[in-house]
């Protein structure tokens, strides 16, 4: 069950692969398909399994703060 | 005989490389060279930028306003430099980071798609090497032999295992210049 | 509880001390989680607007361009001298400086020791990257013996040029200094230990104990030569023997915090 | 009777200077004492800083929290303050320095001398910046300009700095300090200032353009406001031009003992005048201009080789001679060398002996 | 092809140079990086200084043990050497520095500029001092001139500071090094040098002269060198002035640009020459003063506000119109620019626009 | 043995290495004193003609017109910039500065902490008077809290200008020093030992260990307003206290010499 | 009416000191006074000197080369001083420290022990006020009483214990003056 | 018996007392009878017993290096 994502902003990623080193799922890729605006191959969540657990580790080493990550939480706590 | 090419890009993309090249592949053919670089607002990731001028008398000048030709390797050197090359000049544009062909109808152009012909022969950081023989191919101010020559005597050491794909790339860009240019 | 009791909720997004544009630092960069942190516990605190940092000349001299928060730009290695000013004329504002070795332990290793020696109420975040960034990859004060840069290129030679710097170590030999600590950014864990020293920091700071220093082990890979993550194993392998990571000064008052740092 | 370096001080006090940041320097130290008393006594900053290098950059921090505050030193220490003031001028803040000038180049020693005026007058620190200077020749002055320095220092965003040489910093002589004015509060701060981002943007200050397009756009602003300055600010004295068929030019010291040698060389018959320039930048070259279309010959006094010459040079343009007399290296001119200058430059003037003789 | 930075750091290996002590700083960095690797292999001393304000100390301590020794740096790195220069040029040993500049003032930029020129010409540190001032405008004069600034400075025991800016330390084109010259041996170190006073009577190196009468005479021996410097040491390059009617005056980088719009302008029909100083002090104002004796015209080219524009205007003396075009900040002028400012002088001159009309 | 049999020898004059010329140091002030024991040392050694001394701005500025081997008059502050390029061109000579505490650790501080840190082979003798002699008694780094001066007429408040600078301490820190000790010159014993420190440090640099320096604790009897006397008491009784005679780094070749000093 | 006083002597013997009290005493009887300091190559015991200018109108230069008077505390001052005196000018010489008289004939002077004289008052610190007291017996420039209101309101506070025996040493002086001097 | 002597140069010495204040046996005193030509009351060796032993201790402090010091030695010593 997902409890967790990632969205990787193409603005801000430069392609460090840092994210990639340290999610403990390994679930994050560089998209090799494409280049962001300023060159680079971005990171990418590729989570079919949907193991992200929102766990945000990789928004703990991500130098360019290009990586947003969401949870699932229940709505109460949420509120 | 002057011309002055300007080679503009991101940090890191090797223009002012593919400039040295072009410049010691002059100074090499005989020929009065100037190389000079400048540095746009930022160190790395911004821009990167070298005129060359290569004459057949000396050189006063190292700059110029209006170069006859450009190899541009980002969109913000296309939006700068579309506007000045001179009149039937040549303009290079690396179709993988660039979505846009020139509008000037009085230019000779080509889009090539640099970094993925350049990662394809093994490195993209090739993709200036690519970009370099197509210029070659649209404004022959020298020959794909005699930057081949300048690749061989001043390929860095570290990068001498690549010198045989370097010389593909060079090439294929002059190849993809003769097949897609557009002329004006 | 099922999945329609569930909401999708914001765990982690760039912090509002920060601008929402991209920086210059090169891929892969330390400069940038530094520049997370300090956001991050701005944020937490709640003090953004009640803080003024002050830029180095280096690979972070636009660092001002960053933060959404009041800056200034100083001189290379006088960040203390103009941090000294700021914070002489606005004493109920956090001033911090952002400094890097170049800056800090070498052309500014005067106007550090007497900051630290006069207990000005300011926090230096310390970017120990073993080398001078900005300029290129020449010797720091900081470069590891034997260790190859544009200046050095066949390797720190102390016989010539001596031994790294320890500016923790120098630091704390102050009496004015109130909370000094070796951090690194080499990893998860330890990123989150620096986080915890840099909200210690501002804390002293708000309750006035004096100087407080951050040091963070940092990477260069450009200047390197390395990937990313290389550069991050190198800081852990190559700088933390010679740097050593700890707490070099915490002043009585800081116990609480310490014991809070150390779970 | 006051001190010279403590008038200036106590002025600078009283024009509601909040921050003091200064190192010990003959001739000029009292200043800094005199500071390290009345400022806490008041309320405000004083600090002495590890270096002048150092004690420029608190100034400049001061300055971008908006507040009043000032520095003052001598010759080499002013040389060390040259990066620091370049960034002020590219930052556009307001400062205020008084240099209280000594015997040089080097360590030199610590009499007076007006040996650093192409160093403050034509910007010792790199790039295109002019900062106002204003040049006192009495105690009175001294203290008249130091209070008005800071009020230019921030109609202008740009430093001013008071010159002065050992001779003025330490001389004393009965003196009417202003008014207190009281210090600026924190609420009135210019809208530019650090002071924390609290319900506005955030405020940078900084001396980078690193886009040179940016950074000649900003120079082209500079000397717009130079050209204003121009416009608005120059200053001088004059002393008995009116008839005058000579001028003596200087400023400072050399101009006040000047004064006395006009005197005698008028008793002894000759029809000199005196222009001593008060703004050294901006410099009053029209009147200059003027008055080599006037006077039939110039003698310039200074306390140096001749630097200031080439601004009286560059206003005369070839149109009567002139002359030049310095006293080098902390040496201070006699009113009788002075007087001797007169005559002799009269004597060299044909014209101008044989009509004398002719009054006679 | 060679790069200007290493160009002249090469040069000044084969000078001779014992040691090189400097700082970091673009757009000069790799000098110190070619001298990092070149001065050890030849076992000669290398340092990486702390900051600019040792690496100058370090090179007076070195200059003062008779060694050929230089620094190089750039426009905020220079500014903090103001105290130290002083200092070397109060105690006359030679001194070799290579000033890369660029955009300012403050931070700045890293474009090439010549916003420095009345820093270093008109002496930016305190004090009556004048270093020798060269400035190249192609790397081979680069080279040239840096080989050339050691046997100055050791002739004149002054400072000589070689003026270079960006576009000249980073650009590239072929040029020819100077042959290797032999480093001194200690045994023919200067005999006033300090190396120990074995056998001979102590030897002293220093700036204090704390007598004003001392110092008074010794700022006279050196305004009698700055005499015989300018007696000695002028030079220039012209281009096509014989027949000018427009004279283009323009130093370094600038004057090369305005080389090529000189040459676009004759082809245009205006005869227009150049004059590029290359001797910044002394300078050639006789040959100024020449010039505006035949010329109707004058363009100052500068990448500045304007400050090389004095000089020209005390050589001028208001005998012909004198334009001004500067670029700032790190903005190159553009050849065709300057062309266009030829015309307007040209057009603003009505006898010469008519009197081309006639040739025509 | 009789009376006949004894000639009068001389014990002690003034030492070769000085200029038979009186100084303009102020009655009492133990400028002097070390200005004697270096030459002392200088003699002894027999190394007066291979050294090259290094003046500072203080009230030593005229230190080159007292001694009697080649010297130089440095900027404030920088006499270890200058004499590490004199000793770079001079690398077989003896090179010592001679600073006072303003010049040392105020405008000096960078530069005093890089010789350091580069094991440069010079030896400096560091006047600590904790105050500015030269130019009439403010405030140095190292004067005392609650100490009166022209710049601290209330007395050095810790609060706005902080500690006094413990250089000793610091500089000890630096993995390039070889030597460095702390000594007093207020009484004849420790006027001994602090000949002895300075013995060792000149032949640490003979032996190219690395920095050297030695730190004596002195007076300045006319800006402390006090008698000669009063103020060697005043070292013993109030500087002491906070500058802690002792040895702070000794590098391990140098336990010969240090056993005999504690003899 | 103008007149200069220069005093001079070695630093530490109060020549500054007294040259202020001049200019106090000068100003507070309602004249214009300049007041300037000039230090020799040495810090303490080096010469420490000054010009006092006392004038019924506005003061020019505050420096002059031929003062009207000067009192001299030590040889060289003597040395320096006694050539620049103005004809008919006034010199107090501090027997003390100086062996020798003037040998001008168009002087009027004086050789005072201000040393001894103050030490039996006391403290040597005095001499300066010995000598001032001496000055003005030979040139009248202020009245005694003048100076003593002067020695009254400026004395420093730490030798306000000494404010007698400083009016003493002032009047001792002038009479020293009145008995010894040797008129041109 | 003389043991030593001490010879204080009125050119050097700057009248400070400090030698006064270490001599182990007391003698010597500053003379109040004259000044130096820098303005001093110069120290002077009063000993009337003969006890100066030469030991150079006043020297030691001389902060002028104003202090000479004899001693008697054994001639074959001295030699
Ligand atoms: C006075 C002066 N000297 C030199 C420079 C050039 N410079 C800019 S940044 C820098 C060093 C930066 O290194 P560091 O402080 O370690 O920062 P990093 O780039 O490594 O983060 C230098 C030498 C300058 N701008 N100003
Ligand atoms: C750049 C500069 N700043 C300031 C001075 C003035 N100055 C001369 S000596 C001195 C301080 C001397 O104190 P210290 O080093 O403790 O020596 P001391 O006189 O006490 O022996 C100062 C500030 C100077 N000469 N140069
Ligand atoms: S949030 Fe955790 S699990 Fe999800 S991608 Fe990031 S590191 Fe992996
Ligand atoms: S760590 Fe950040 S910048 Fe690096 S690849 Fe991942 S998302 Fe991109
Ligand atoms: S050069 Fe090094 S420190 Fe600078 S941004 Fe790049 S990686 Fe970071
Ligand atoms: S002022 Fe102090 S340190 Fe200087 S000479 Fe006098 S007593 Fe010594
Ligand atoms: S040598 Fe000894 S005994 Fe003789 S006077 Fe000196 S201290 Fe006294
Ligand atoms: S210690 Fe020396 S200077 Fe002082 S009184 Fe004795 S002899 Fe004279
Ligand atoms: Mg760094
Ligand atoms: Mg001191």
């Amino acid at each position: 069950m997902a409890k967790g994502r990632i969205e990787v902003s193409e603005a801000l990623c430069k392609g460090c692969e840092l994210c990639t080193t340290v999610c403990p799922k390994d679930l994050i890729v560089m998209a090799t398909d494409h280049f962001t605006p300023k060159g680079y191959h971005p990171a990418m969540l590729q989570d079919p399994e949907a193991e992200c657990t929102g766990c945000a580790i990789c928004a703990v080493i991500c130098p360019d703060a290009a990586i947003t990550v969401y949870r699932w939480v229940p709505a109460a706590k949420a509120a | 005989m002057q011309t002055e090419i300007v080679i503009s890009g991101f940090g890191g993309q090797g223009a002012l490389f593919a400039g040295q090249l072009l410049a010691f592949a002059g100074m090499d053919s005989g020929k009065f060279v100037t190389w000079i670089p400048s540095y746009g607002p930022e160190m790395r990731g911004g821009t990167a930028h070298c005129t060359v001028t290569i004459s057949d008398e000396e050189i006063g000048s190292p700059v110029v306003r209006h170069p006859k030709a450009a190899i541009v390797m980002n969109l913000p050197s296309l939006d700068k430099y579309e506007a000045l090359v001179q009149p039937q000049g040549v303009l290079v544009v690396n179709a993988s980071l660039v979505d846009r062909s020139p509008t000037r109808s009085n230019l000779n152009w080509v889009m090539v798609h640099g970094n993925e012909v350049a990662e394809e022969l093994g490195d993209k950081r090739m993709a200036n090497v690519v970009l370099l023989g197509a210029l070659l191919g649209l404004e022959p101010v020298l020959t794909l032999d005699q930057l081949a020559d300048a690749l061989r005597n001043h390929i860095p050491a570290r990068r001498r295992s690549l010198l045989d794909a370097n010389l593909k790339a060079l090439h294929e860009g002059a190849a993809l210049a003769a097949r897609d240019r557009v002329l004006a | 509880m099922t999945e329609t009791g569930m909401v999708e909720s914001l765990i982690y997004a760039k912090p509002g001390s920060l601008m929402p544009i991209g920086t210059h630092y090169c891929p892969g960069c330390t400069h940038g989680i530094a520049h997370r942190l300090i956001a991050e516990v701005l944020d937490e605190m709640g003090v953004g607007e009640d803080t003024i940092g002050v830029a180095p000349v280096g690979c972070s001299v636009f660092a001002y361009n960053y933060f959404k928060i009041d800056f200034a730009e100083a001189a290379h290695g006088r960040a203390p001298a103009m941090a000294t000013g700021l914070k002489r004329l606005n004493p109920g504002k956090l001033v911090f400086t952002y400094q890097g070795d170049g800056d800090l332990a070498s052309i500014g290793a005067a106007e550090i020791l007497h900051v630290a020696a006069r207990g000005e109420n300011i926090t230096v975040v310390f970017i120990n990257n073993a080398i001078y960034g900005m300029t290129g990859g020449q010797m720091a004060p900081t470069t590891l013996p034997g260790q190859r840069t544009t200046s050095s290129p066949t390797g720190r030679d102390v016989e010539t040029t001596g031994f790294p710097m320890k500016m923790c170590e120098v630091l704390s030999q102050m009496d004015g200094s109130a909370y000094i600590v070796r951090r690194s950014l080499h990893d998860v864990a330890n990123i989150r230990r620096a986080k915890k020293a840099l909200q210690t920091a501002f804390a002293a700071q708000q309750q006035g104990l004096g100087f407080t220093m951050v040091e963070l082990l940092s990477s260069c890979p450009t200047n390197w030569g390395m990937k990313a993550d290389e550069a991050l194993h190198w800081i852990e392998s190559h700088m933390i023997p010679t740097f050593p990571l700890g707490d070099y000064k915490v002043h009585p008052s800081l116990g609480e915090a310490r014991g809070g740092e150390r779970s | 009777m006051l001190e010279g370096n403590v008038a200036f001080a106590e002025a600078a006090v009283r024009a509601g200077c909040e921050a003091y940041f200064g190192y010990p320097i003959t001739p000029q130290t009292e200043a800094l004492e005199h500071m390290s008393r009345r400022m806490p006594e008041l309320g405000r900053v004083f600090l002495q800083a590890e270096s002048e290098v150092a004690a420029i950059n608190m100034v400049y921090g001061a300055a971008s929290a908006g507040a009043r505050v000032m520095s003052s030193s001598s010759s080499p220490g002013v040389s060390l303050m040259m990066e620091g003031l370049s960034y002020i001028a590219g930052s556009e803040v307001p400062v205020v320095l008084v240099d209280v000038m000594r015997g040089g180049p080097g360590l030199g020693n610590i009499a007076p001398s007006q040996g650093d005026y192409n160093q403050i007058v034509k910007g010792g620190g790199h790039g295109d910046y002019r900062p106002i200077v204003l040049a006192p020749a009495t105690v009175q002055e001294l203290i008249d300009m130091t209070y008005e320095a800071f009020d230019l220092a921030e109609k202008y965003r740009c430093i001013t700095i008071v010159l002065a040489d050992g001779n003025l910093g330490q001389m004393m002589e009965p003196a009417e300090l202003p008014p207190m004015r009281p210090v600026r509060r924190v609420e009135d701060r210019p809208a530019w200032a650090l002071t924390g981002a609290r319900g506005r943007a955030p405020n940078v200050i900084s001396s980078i353009y690193i886009d040179p397009v940016e950074e000649e756009v900003f120079n082209h602003k500079l000397m717009a406001k130079q050209a204003e300055i121009e416009a608005n600010e120059i200053r001088f004295r004059e002393l008995q031009l009116e008839d005058a068929e000579l001028a003596v030019i200087a400023f400072g010291t050399a101009g006040r003992i000047a004064q006395s040698a006009v005197k005698s060389a008028r008793e002894a018959g000759v029809r000199v005048g005196l222009l001593r320039p008060i703004s050294l930048f901006p410099y009053p070259y029209q009147r200059i201009r003027e008055l080599a279309n006037r006077v039939r010959g110039i003698l310039v006094v200074e306390m140096n080789g001749g630097q200031m010459l080439d601004d009286v040079r560059l206003g005369v343009e070839g149109r009567v001679p002139i002359r030049f007399f310095g006293r080098m290296g902390g040496m201070v001119p006699m009113p009788d060398e002075v007087h001797d200058e007169i005559m002799a430059l009269h004597a060299s003037l044909p014209q101008l002996a044989s009509a004398q003789e002719a009054r006679r």
